[in-house]
C-alpha cells in the first residue's frame, strides 16, 4: 500500500550519477558574473568544495535564491537551481522540500532578499524547520541595486538612499533566527575559509533548517564592513571562534577570555593569573540562554577597550527538533496506513447519492 | 376543512433566521430529500459577514435559498414563493425577496418585543400584526414553544431542545411538498451515533412538524413537485468548492502525480483548503502558508519538484500572488491558481458574489506574461473546469487561472459524476535521465505545442538552473538579447494560443447558431442566462447562448459564431471584463449587461434587459 | 525657518477637544459584532477605559488594524481608525507615525495578522522602535476565516485545516519580539482586566514600539486555549505576574518561587524553608537576556508537575531607544536647520544651465 | 594633409567601454558641451545587467549614446555615426548599431590578446585586423599608451592614470566636432578641488586628447554642427527620474502639504528614492520600507495623515503593490505610484525598458478598482507628469499611477525647466474641525465632482473609522447592501472620468486633424514617433500624430480626434496595450506597431511598419 506516482518510477529509472566527485564538478558551465574581488568568489568556492563531502548526488541538490548579488549562486553550481523572485527562496523551497523530502536543498540570500523583503518567509521557515540548508550572505548593503543600506547596515550608515546617515537600528540576524526558534544558528565569514568550509558541513548535517550567516564583503559598496574580523591583524581581539566544550578564548597570544558573572559575560585577561581557562564561560551549543547572549555579542565597548566583546563564529546554537517536512510526510503515511490509498471513485460518489432512471 | 394539494412546476424555498437557527442544515437536508425525489435542484447559502452577530440583529441573519422543479433548474430562483423567519431580523433582512402573494412561515416566538427590538422594528410595531404583510399569506407557528413541547418528556437540556426548533419547521415543509422523513431520519441517526438520545428528540421533532401540518388547520394546501426529466444516472450532491477539490484530485490522479496544494485561509476559498486537508490518502500535501505570497510561492517550488502545483485564494489573496504567477510564466512550471471570487475592491463584501476579477487575471501582471483562463458555469462544473486547468497546467507546463465565485463555491447542484474510468489521461512527460550524452540538455527547447519538458530534480545528467530572468531560447541561460527577448515574448504568447488546438469548440448552449442575438457569458451567470434564453426563445424572440469555459485562449471557432448574431450582449456579474475581451479580439460591438450587488443575476431582470437592448435597436 | 505646512495650521485651527473623558466618550456609533462571549469585548473596555487616563485628545487618537476579528476594533472606538488590509496595519501606521510624530497611534492585530501574514512588517516596526502602541491579540486561531490553526497554535492543533493535527512549530510571540530587538515586550489576558488595563497604560507610557501580547479567547473557535490562566482556580499555579524589582513568586499560597540555578531557572518551594523570598529571581525589565528566559516559560513541564514553569504576565522587557519616528525628524529639522527650507526655483534650476536666445 | 570641415545637421556617438572605463561620464560631458553649445539633443544610457561583470567581457560593456543636431533632436538616434570602443568586447557588444559606412575610434590597447580572448573573439581574430570592419571608417588610437605619456610625469599613480583615458577620448571627440574644452575643465576642477593633482591630470589629458585630433593625420575630416533651433529660454539638461522627483516636490509645494516618499530599491527606480533622501529641507520624508507592500502601505498611512503618499517601483515590485493600491481605492485618499518600468515578465530584464504595464495598471487588482493613469513622453516631460499625477492625486482623493520606463528614467534631454510662479496651484481641502454642530460628519460624502473631503487625525469633531470594506455612500461605514455596492462601483468609476473634465483636451502633436493614418502613442516613445510622422510628413503622406498623456480617463475629444481618421496605428513597446483600450473605448479596428526587445523604436522601423500598414490598406 502505498501512494507511488511516476516521479518515484521516473527518479528509480535514472542511472545514478556517478559520486567520484570533485568541487569542479560543482561548476557550471556558466561564466561567474560578480565584480572582481566580491567576496562571494570565496563563498562559491567552498560550497563547492564542501559538495563533493556531503555524500549527495548531484542531480539530489538544488539551489533556491530569491533576487541578489548572491542570488545568482545557482546558476554556477552544476546541481538543479532556481533564481527566483526577491525574498521568496525560503518559501519555494518549502514547498519544494515538503514535496520531495529526499532532496538536498540550498538556499541561498542576500541579507536584503532574507531579512528585508523575505523575512516573513525566513521566520516560518526558521520555526516550522524544513530541513534545508540557508546560507545568507550579508554585507550590509544592497549590492545588486547599487548600494542602499540594508536591514543589518549599522545605524548611521550612508548610503545612497540615506545620504544624512541611516537611522534605522539594524536586524541582528542571529537574535531574530534565535527568536524565530531556529534550530541551528551559527556564523562565518568569506575571508576564513577553511573555517566557512567547516561550518558548510555542519549546516549539511544538521537535520532542520540550518541557517548560516556569512559576513560577506562587498567590495563596491560596502567595502571593509567586517575587515575587523577578516584583517589576520585585528581578527584575534575581534573575532573569538566557539567550540563546542571549549571556553571562549581569544585575544591575539589567546590570552583573554569570556566569564559569565552572573548573567553578564565579561572579558577577563589570563595574563596575571587572576582568571585561567577554568573560570571562563564554556561553549554549549544545546544551551539557548547562551546562544542568545552571543547572538547579541555586538560591537561594545568601542574597539580598543579591553572590555570589548568579540564577535562570535561558528554554531551558536544547534537543537534536535522534529523537522515540518518529516512530520508532513509521516502524517501523510500515517493516513494511507490507516486508511489505505484513497479510491478516487468512492471519493467522487461522496456519501450519499442517488439514480435517476 | 379539506387541505387541497396542488401541482407546481417549481418552487423556491428560502429559509431565513439567527446564525444559531440552523438554517444551513435545514435547507441542506431539506435539498437532498428533493434531489432525492427526484426534482432538479439549485441552491444558494447566504452567510452573514459576522462569525455570530449578537442574536436577533439583521447582521446576524443566516440563511438557506433552494429552488426545486420538475422542469430543468438552473438557478437558486430568483425571488422566493415560500420565506420561512425564524424571528424578527430574519423577515426584515428578506422580505424583499419574497414574491408579492408568496407565504411566509413565522416563527412568533422570534417576534417578542425583545427581537422586535433587536430586529430594529421596535417592539410595537410587529410587522405580524401592524398589517404591513397584507400582500403575503402569512402564517404563524409558534415553533420554539411547539419544539419545547414536543420534547417536554425527553430530558434533553434546554440548549439541545432549542436547537432542535430546525427539525420542526423541516418536518412541517416536508408535509407541506410531500416528501418523506426517511433520508433525514437516517442522516440524524448517523450524524448522532454517539448522543442517540439527541438523535431521537430530533427526530421527534422532525416529525411533529409533519403532524402538525397534517392536524392543523392553518395551511390550506400541500403542494406536489413531479419528478424531473434529468437524465438517468446516479447523481449526488454537490457544491462548487467540493467539485473543485475533486477536479484536482482526480485530474493529478490521472497524471499519477502528486498534488502540492499551498494555500493561506480566505473566504469563500478555505473551503477548498479544508477538504484537501483531510485527502492525505489521496497523494494530496497540503500546506498551509504564512501568507498568499508563501502559498503561491511553495506551489511553485513542489510544481518544480513533479507535483502539480495548485494554489488558492480569492480578492486581496489573488493579488498577493501576482509576481510569483509572473514567475511560473517565467519557469513555464504547471501550477493552478484557483480565484473563488468575491465581491471588491480591496475587502470588498467577503461573503458576496461576484466576477470582478476576469482582467485581472488576464493582466494583472507586470510586463507581458499570458496565462490561461479557465472558468467553471456550475457547481458540477467545478470539476471539469479544475481538472481541465490541470491538464492544461499539466501539459503545457503553464500557470492556468480558474475563476470560480463565492455563489458556484457556496451552491449546489445535483451532479452526475463521472467514474474513473471515463476521465481523460493526463499525460506528463518528465524529461529522462541521460547518462553522459553528447548534446547538452536544453531546458527550453520546445515540443510541437511549443512545450518545454518538465525536467525534474532527481533526474541524473539534465541539471539545470531556471528563473525570472530573461531566458534564453532553447538553452534557457539568462539573455538580455533584444531578439531573443522579442522571441520569448512571442513564444509566450503562442504557447498560450495554441491551447486553442486542443480545447473543445466553442458550442452554442441554448439556440440557433445565428439570430438576432447571442448572450455570451462566462461563468456562475450561466444559470440564469441559460434560463432566460430558454423563456426569451419561448416568448419568441431570436436569442441563444453561449458560455465561454475557456477564456483565454477563447476557442478557435468563437469569433465565427459572434459573427452570426446582430447583437453580442454580454451579461457579467462586473462592470464589463469579458465585454472588453470580445471587443478587442472580435472587433464586434458587444453590449453589457452589468450587475454588481454582490447577487447572481435575477432571470427575470436579465430579460427586461436583453429586450431593452433589442427593443432599442429597432 | 520651518517648514509650515496647511497641516499645522489646519490643525492649529481646530478648537482642541473637551478632555474631561470617559470611558464611554471612546466608545463609537457602530453596533459590536464580535461573537457573544468573545474575548475582544474585555480588551475593547479596557482600551476604552484607559484611554481618558492617557491625556490625549480624542482627535490626535488613531486606531489602525489589519484584517481579521480582532482588526474590526477600530470601528467600535470614537477616534480616528483604519481597519486596513490584512497584516499591513505595522506599516501603515509606521508611514502614519513618521509623517505625523504628534499622534497616538495604536495597532490592533491578530495572532495571524500580526505573525502569520504581517511577520515581516512586525519584525521591522519592532526593531525600528516605531513610536506606536501594539495590541497584539492572542486567541491562537484564525478567527474571521472560521477556525483554522493559527501561527501560535500549539503543535498537534485539530482545526478546519489540520484536520489530523497541525506539525507546525508554533511561533512564540514574545522570544520573537526580543529577538527583533523589541524595546517593550509584554503580556496580558482579556480576562484580568485590572492588570490589562495597567499593560495598556504601561504600554502607552513607554516611548517606542510598545507590544502587548494579550491572550484573548475566541470562544467559538479555540475556547478555553488560555483556561489555565484565566480560570481563578488554575491560575495562581499557571501564571506568574512580574513586577519590576519584585521576585517571581506564584503559587496558591504564593508559597513557590523561581530560582535562578546559573543559567537555568528552577522552580522552588517556599514551603519547607530551605528557599525564602531572598532567594528568588528578582525580576529586571530592563535585563534582555532574563526577559528571553521568560519569554520561553512554555508549558513545560506537563501540568500537575511541580516544576512547572508558570506562564509570565507583565512587562517582560522595556528598554529606552532611539524612536525611529522621532529621529526621522529630528534629521530633517537637522538639515532644515542647516540648510534653511529649500528653494523650489534653485532646485529646479539645477547645477548647470545655459540659455538659449 | 588637410582636414575638411563638414556641416551636419544631427550626428550620434556612441560610447563604449567597460564599466570601469568611465563611459557613462564621457557621455554626460560631452551632452553638456553640446547643450550648452545650442545643439538639441537626446541621450541613452545603457548599463550592463551586472555590477561589474568580468573586465574586458562583453557582459561587463557599458555605453552611451547621444544624439545631437542643429534640427530637432527628440530620440538618442537610431543608428549611430561613430563608434568609440575601449575594447574589444566594446566592440562586439556594439557594432551592430553602428551604420554601414560609419566611423569607429577604437582603443587598441584594448585589442590585446588578452582583451580578444576575454571578449570572445579568440587571440588570433583581431576584428582591426581580420578585414571584417571593411564596411566601416575604422581609426585606431592606442587611447591607453597616450594617456600614459601624456601622464609620464605626472607623479599620478598607475590608478589615476589609467583611469583618465575616457578623457583623451572626450578630447579627441572635441576637437572633431569643434567643441570648446572649458565646461569640461571647470566640471574636473570642481569635482577634484581636493585633489587637483587629479584634475590637472585629467585636464592635461582632455588636451593632448584634443592635441592629438590636431596634430595627428588619422582624421580627414572634422563636423560642425549648428545651433539648433530651440525655443529661447534657460534650460539645463535633466533626466526622466530627476525630473519626476522635481514634479514631485513641486505639487506638495503648491499645495503646501508635506511629500512622503514610502520605497523599496528597484532598477531603474532606485534613483528617485536617492534623489528625494537628499531633499529633506524641501517638506520631504523619505522611508525606505522592507519592501513594496510596506513602502506603499507607508504611503497611504502618511495620506491618511494629509500628506502626499508617494511610492515607486518597478516590474515585480509594482505587482507586489497592488492589494494596497486596492485599499487606496476604497480609502479614497491621494496616493501616486510611480512605475518606472523595464522589460518585463518576472525579472526580466532589469536594465532594459519596456511599457508593457499599461493594462496591470488599468486592471491589475481584485474587484472593480479604477484608478487614475498619466505617462510622461520625455524626460523633460516627467515633471509634468508627475506634478499632474500628484494633483490629481490631491485634488481628486484617488491613487494614480505614473507610467514612466527605464528609457526615460535614464535619458535626458534639454530642460527649459518651469519657474515655481508658473506653476498651477494645487487646491487641498482638510475638512474643518467641527465643535458640536447637530449633523454627523459624513466621510464619503462628495462635492460635485464626486470628490469626497480630506478629513485628517487632529481634526476635532471628525473622527471616523475607514477601511477596505465595501462603504456605504456619504456615512462610509460599512455595508453589504446589494444597491449600495452597485452605487459605490458606479460611483468609483464615475469619479475618475470627471477627472477628464478638468483636464487638457488631447491635442495633435503633429500633422493634420484627420488623414490617412494617425499614429497614437503614449509614454516613452514619443520621440521616435513624432520624428517618425515628420518624416513621413515629408514624404508626402497623410500622416499625424497623437500622444496620449492622460491614459484613465482619456481626455474627451480623443474618440473624436481618431474618428478622422482613416487608419488607427498604435506603436507601443509591449505586446498591444493602449491598442486594446482603444479598440474597446472607442470601438475602432486600431492596429498595433509592437517591439518586445528592451529597446526604443528606431525611426526608421517605424516609418517602415507604417509603410507597410498604410500599403497593405490600398
Ligand atoms: C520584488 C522586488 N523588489 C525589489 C527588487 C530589487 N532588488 C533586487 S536585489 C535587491 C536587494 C539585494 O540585497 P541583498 O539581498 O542584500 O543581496 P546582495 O545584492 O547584497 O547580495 C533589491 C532591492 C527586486 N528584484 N524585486
Ligand atoms: C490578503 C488576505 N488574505 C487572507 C485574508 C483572510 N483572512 C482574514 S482575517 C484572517 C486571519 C485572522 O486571524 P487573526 O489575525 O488571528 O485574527 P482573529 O480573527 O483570530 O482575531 C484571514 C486569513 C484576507 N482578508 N486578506
Ligand atoms: S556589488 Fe558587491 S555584492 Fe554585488 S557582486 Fe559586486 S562586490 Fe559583490
Ligand atoms: S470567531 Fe472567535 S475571535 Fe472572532 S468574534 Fe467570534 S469568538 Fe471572537
Ligand atoms: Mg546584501
Ligand atoms: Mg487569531
Amino acid at each position: 500500500m502505498s501512494l507511488e506516482t511516476i516521479i518515484d518510477l521516473h527518479i528509480k529509472n535514472g542511472a545514478p550519477g556517478d559520486m567520484n566527485y570533485t568541487g569542479k564538478d560543482f561548476s557550471s558551465d556558466q561564466d561567474v558574473r560578480w565584480c572582481p574581488g566580491c567576496g562571494d568568489y570565496t563563498i562559491l568556492k567552498q560550497v563547492q568544495t564542501a559538495m563533493p563531502e556531503i555524500g549527495v548526488k548531484k542531480e539530489d541538490i538544488v539551489f533556491i535564491s530569491g533576487i541578489g548579488c548572491a542570488a545568482r549562486f545557482p546558476y554556477y553550481m552544476d546541481t538543479f537551481g532556481m533564481h527566483s523572485i526577491h525574498g521568496r527562496a525560503a518559501a519555494i523551497a518549502t514547498g519544494l522540500k515538503i514535496s520531495r523530502p529526499e532532496l538536498s536543498i540550498w538556499v541561498i540570500s542576500g541579507d536584503g532578499d532574507s531579512l528585508s523583503i523575505g523575512g516573513n518567509h525566513f521566520l516560518h521557515l526558521l520555526r516550522r524547520n524544513v530541513n534545508v540548508n540557508y546560507l545568507l550572505f550579508n554585507n550590509q548593503v544592497y549590492g545588486l541595486t547599487k548600494g542602499q543600506y540594508s536591514p543589518t547596515a549599522p545605524s548611521g550608515s550612508v548610503s545612497k538612499s540615506t545620504p544624512y546617515g541611516s537611522i534605522d537600528h539594524a536586524v541582528n540576524p542571529l537574535s531574530f533566527a534565535l527568536g524565530a526558534d531556529g534550530s541551528f544558528v551559527a556564523r562565518a565569514m568569506d575571508r576564513d575559509p577553511k573555517h566557512l568550509n567547516q561550518m558548510i558541513l555542519r549546516a549539511n548535517s544538521h537535520r532542520g533548517t540550518s541557517m548560516l550567516e556569512i559576513y560577506q564583503n562587498c567590495i563596491v559598496f560596502n567595502d571593509g564592513a567586517f575587515e575587523r574580523f577578516t584583517d589576520k591583524k585585528t581578527r584575534p581581539v575581534e573575532a573569538v571562534y566557539l567550540e563546542q566544550g571549549e571556553p571562549l578564548i581569544f585575544g591575539e597570544k589567546n590570552e583573554k577570555g569570556i566569564r559569565l558573572d552572573g548573567l553578564v559575560p565579561k572579558v577577563v585577561s589570563m595574563k596575571n593569573g587572576e582568571f585561567s581557562k577554568d573560570d571562563l564561560w564554556i561553549h554549549d551549543e544545546k544551551d539557548k540562554t547562551k546562544a542568545y547572549m552571543l547572538s547579541r555579542f555586538f560591537d561594545q565597548p568601542e574597539p580598543g577597550d579591553e572590555n570589548r566583546m568579540p564577535r562570535p563564529f561558528g554554531v551558536l546554537f544547534a537543537e534536535e527538533r522534529f523537522c515540518y517536512d518529516e512530520e508532513v510526510n509521516r502524517q501523510i503515511a500515517g493516513v494511507v496506513e490507516r486508511k489505505g490509498v484513497g479510491n478516487l471513485d468512492e471519493l467522487l460518489r461522496g456519501r450519499e447519492t442517488w439514480i435517476v432512471k | 376543512m379539506q387541505v387541497k394539494d396542488q401541482v407546481r412546476d417549481d418552487v423556491t424555498i428560502r429559509f431565513a433566521g439567527d446564525s444559531g437557527d440552523g438554517m444551513q442544515l435545514t435547507g441542506s437536508l431539506f435539498t437532498n430529500t428533493t434531489a432525492l425525489q427526484g426534482n432538479d435542484i439549485r441552491t444558494l447559502p447566504e452567510f452573514p459577514a459576522e462569525i455570530r452577530a449578537p442574536i436577533g440583529t439583521v447582521p446576524g441573519v443566516s440563511s438557506f435559498q433552494l429552488h426545486f422543479g420538475s422542469k430543468e433548474i438552473m438557478t437558486p430562483g430568483d425571488e422566493c414563493d415560500v420565506l420561512v423567519v425564524m424571528n424578527s431580523a430574519a423577515l426584515k433582512a428578506n422580505l424583499s425577496l419574497l414574491r408579492k402573494g408568496g407565504i411566509i412561515i413565522a416563527n412568533t416566538s422570534g417576534f417578542d418585543k425583545k427581537n422586535l427590538n433587536l430586529a430594529k422594528y421596535g417592539e410595537d410595531n410587529n410587522p405580524l400584526e401592524n398589517g404591513s404583510l397584507s400582500d403575503y399569506i402569512v402564517i404563524e407557528v409558534d415553533v420554539t414553544r411547539l419544539t419545547k413541547e414536543s420534547l417536554s418528556d425527553s430530558g434533553l437540556s434546554y440548549k439541545d431542545i432549542e436547537r432542535s426548533k430546525n427539525m420542526f419547521v423541516l418536518g412541517l415543509l416536508y408535509w407541506m411538498y410531500n416528501r418523506p422523513l426517511d433520508s433525514t431520519i437516517s442522516f440524524l441517526n448517523q450524524k448522532f451515533t454517539k448522543k442517540p438520545e439527541i438523535a431521537q428528540g430530533n427526530i421527534k421533532v422532525l416529525k411533529d412538524g409533519y403532524h402538525y401540518g397534517e392536524t392543523t388547520e392553518v395551511f390550506a394546501e400541500t403542494y406536489t413537485v413531479k419528478k424531473a426529466q434529468i437524465g438517468a444516472g446516479e447523481y449526488r450532491s454537490i457544491t462548487g468548492n467540493e467539485a473543485t477539490v475533486l477536479g484536482l484530485v482526480a485530474a493529478a490522479r490521472q497524471g499519477n502525480i502528486p498534488l502540492f496544494f499551498g494555500s493561506y485561509p480566505i473566504t469563500p476559498a478555505s473551503d477548498i483548503l479544508h477538504e484537501l486537508s483531510a485527502l492525505k490518502n489521496f497523494g494530496v500535501t497540503t500546506f498551509q502558508a504564512e501568507d498568499e505570497i508563501a502559498a503561491v510561492s511553495s506551489a511553485i517550488g513542489a510544481a518544480f519538484g513533479g507535483s502539480l502545483g495548485v494554489t488558492s485564494s480569492s480578492g486581496p489573496g489573488i493579488a498577493l500572488k501576482a509576481e510569483a504567477v509572473g514567475l511560473a510564466v517565467m519557469l513555464e512550471l504547471p501550477l493552478v491558481i484557483l480565484n473563488i471570487q468575491r465581491a471588491g475592491p480591496s475587502t470588498g463584501m467577503p461573503t458576496k458574489t461576484e466576477q470582478s476579477d476576469l482582467l485581472q487575471a488576464m493582466y494583472g501582471r507586470n510586463g507581458e506574461s499570458p496565462v490561461v483562463i479557465i472558468a467553471p458555469a456550475t457547481p458540477g462544473d467545478c470539476f471539469d473546469a479544475a481538472f481541465e486547468a490541470s491538464r492544461i497546467a499539466i501539459e503545457h507546463m503553464i500557470p492556468v487561472y480558474f475563476l470560480s465565485d463565492g455563489y458556484l463555491a457556496n451552491g449546489s447542484e445535483p451532479w452526475k459524476f463521472p467514474q474513473q474510468k471515463g476521465l481523460k489521461k493526463v499525460n506528463v512527460r518528465f524529461e529522462p535521465a541521460r547518462n553522459g550524452e553528447d548534446n547538452p540538455f536544453l531546458p527550453y527547447a520546445r515540443d510541437e505545442r511549443l512545450v518545454r519538458s518538465w525536467a525534474i530534480p532527481g533526474t541524473p545528467g539534465i541539471e539545470h538552473r531556471v528563473g525570472g530572468l530573461e531566458k534564453e531560447a532553447e538553452t534557457g541561460n539568462v539573455s538580455y538579447d533584444p531578439d531573443n527577448h522579442q522571441l520569448m515574448t512571442n513564444l509566450r504568447k503562442e504557447r498560450v494560443d495554441k491551447i486553442a488546438d486542443s480545447i473543445p469548440l466553442q458550442q452554442v448552449d441554448s439556440g440557433k447558431d445565428h439570430g438576432d442575438a447571442v448572450l455570451v457569458g462566462w461563468g456562475s451567470t450561466y444559470g440564469s442566462i441559460r434560463t432566460a434564453v430558454r423563456e426569451l426563445m419561448v416568448e419568441g424572440y431570436s436569442v441563444s447562448h453561449v458560455h465561454i469555459k475557456y477564456l483565454n485562449p477563447f476557442p478557435k471557432n468563437l469569433g465565427e459564431i459572434l459573427n452570426n448574431f446582430d447583437q453580442v450582449i454580454v451579461p457579467e456579474m462586473n462592470s464589463g471584463q469579458l465585454v472588453k475581451l470580445l471587443r478587442d479580439t472580435f472587433f464586434v460591438p458587444a453590449k453589457g449587461i452589468n450587475k454588481v450587488k454582490g447577487r447572481p443575476f435575477f432571470v427575470d431582470e436579465l430579460k427586461q434587459e436583453v429586450k431593452t437592448i433589442l427593443s432599442e435597436k429597432v
